[in-house]
């Protein structure tokens, strides 16, 4: 394989996961020597030194991540704390709602009440802590998810039965001729 | 009266038209439009399985053509202002949708191929923090999640409303031919009373066959060379 | 700021957020003008084009996703699983074209030119997260539809209007001809 091909993959490849990667690994998935795989680590690292970019290789042992530019920390602080710490858009509100109401409850689920596709905002709502996901039961490949301790305690309640109207609420026969139908 | 469409063979009343266009290698045309009426009303006459939601579009394809359809056969017919407008869009629409019929037939390599990106999972590495909206109260959550109830359809009477859109349809579609067969037979007797040119009644005696077997009149001869009678069709 | 800061920082940014993000946000976090940062995302997209780079730049109407190369995808694949396997219905296919081309688009514009009652394929679609829906500017009953960045990296296109024949399909020619006859 060509080293710029390599380059490319192992960029996209490292980029997707996040998480840090064993070089064996790499070498497994282009199918190449790691003596080759650690050519093409060797020149990312310097691309990524040259001014300009906004990415960086962090090496531990056998393993390797790209991470952002330590440089940057200070703006990469401000996105997070934005994305974070904003008030809930109301696709956000209207999912923590079902879940508060409904949970614990599956992807599935909600999406056949919203009627949209929920994995972003469900995405959010679990690193903002606000709700947790578990196994489900029903099927072992999907998740429930339920509302968090701690987001109850900050709506000063300690059970979901306590939020307002739940008796009600939480039976609606409305949403059960939706969820039965998918 | 009872239509039945395959849907697994057409995507719609427009895609019924563009197969028969195209079949008959014509153009997207008013003329090619009159041609091809009575093999569209004959499909949805014999088609099988019509979803109720496509009914209603199937009829309102259906009505326009047979205004096209009998001002090809007689030209004599004026159309309203409506009528004339309803052809228009029709045209406009089947050339539209042409256009991205064969679009979508172009993203489909796109789609089915391999090639494809991926994003990441965003903040992975962060782990969870806590971060709860500031003033957020169970009562908001209660409003949100009620409206949400609010909002879902009820199936049942979604499917009242479209039984009634298509009851609508086929009463249009009745009222359509009954005034037509009005506007025709005045056309008719009109032409035979004012023309000499013999060519010119052959024609309109053409025309009218044509729309007995459209099954929009009914004719009647006592004898031989005696008057013709045109009847409204029961 | 200087150019090359300004393209370091904005990948930084895209890369630690993954998600969609507006160019007005990223100029908020820059406190930069939007020009400045329009014309660092256009280096950053020329950077990501050559030979060698295992990123792209998604675009979409105010909003920039980073991704991964779609050349890239057999590989990527390895690590992560694809949830958007299923090939489209031909009904789905001329739904999701339409939209692609003229969104955003409401769904009486969308069956005016289908000439089919789409609810259920628009439902579907937006299940699968290939489109979005939001609130109609001119009806305040109804929604618009846009295709989703989803649907962009499942193209492989870094733009819509990088799709065949964009110029024409994308304007409806009898409100041209109604404009150019005033």
């Amino acid at each position: 394989m060509e080293q710029e091909k390599m380059q490319s993959i192992i960029e996209s490849v490292l980029f997707v996961s996040g998480e840090p990667i064993k070089k064996a690994k790499l070498a497994k998935i282009l199918a190449e020597k790691i003596e080759e795989v650690e050519k093409a680590l060797e020149a990312l690292s310097v691309r990524y030194a040259q001014a300009g970019s906004g990415l960086a290789l962090l090496q531990k042992g056998e393993e390797i991540q790209l991470v952002s530019n330590p440089e940057n920390a200070q703006h990469v602080e401000q996105l997070v704390k934005n994305e974070l710490q904003d008030s809930l858009s109301n696709a956000a509100l209207e999912v923590v709602s079902i879940i508060a109401y409904r949970g614990p409850i599956s992807k599935t689920e909600i999406e056949a009440i919203r009627g949209v596709n929920c994995s972003y905002t469900l995405r959010n709502l679990l690193l903002r802590g606000l709700i947790e996901r578990s196994d489900n039961l029903r099927d072992a490949r999907g998740y429930v998810y339920s509302i968090s301790f701690d987001f109850l305690k900050k709506l000063g309640t300690d059970d979901v039965k306590k939020l307002p109207q739940y008796d009600i609420l939480s039976v609606d026969e409305r949403i059960n001729s939706i969820i039965s139908n998918e | 009266m009872a239509y039945h469409i395959k849907l697994e063979q057409f995507e719609g009343p427009l895609d019924l038209l563009l197969s028969l266009t195209e079949q008959e290698k014509l153009d997207i045309t008013r003329v090619s439009l009159a041609k091809i009426a009575d093999q569209y009303l004959e499909y949805i006459a014999n088609a099988q399985d019509i979803t109720l939601a496509h009914l209603a579009d199937f009829l309102s394809v259906a009505a326009r053509l047979i205004l096209i359809k009998s001002k090809a056969l007689l030209p004599l017919i004026q159309f309203t202002e409506e009528e004339e407008e309803e052809i228009k869009d029709l045209e406009h629409q089947l050339a539209q949708y042409k256009k991205f019929k064969e679009a979508a037939k172009n993203l489909a390599p796109l789609y089915d191929s391999p090639r494809m990106s991926f994003s990441r999972d965003g903040f992975s590495g962060l782990g969870v923090v806590f971060y709860p909206p500031a003033n957020i109260t169970g009562d908001d959550l209660a409003k949100v999640f009620a409206k949400i109830l609010g909002e879902i359809p009820v199936v049942e009477k979604l499917e009242e409303e479209m039984v009634k859109e298509v009851l609508t349809l086929e009463e249009r579609i009745v009222h359509l031919q009954n005034t037509l067969r009005e506007r025709v037979q005045t056309s008719f007797s009109e032409l035979v009373a004012n023309t000499v040119d013999k060519v010119e009644i052959v024609v309109s005696f053409l025309a009218m066959l044509e729309l007995v077997k459209q099954r929009l009149i009914h004719v009647e001869q006592g004898e031989l060379f005696s008057e013709i009678h045109m009847k409204h069709k029961q």
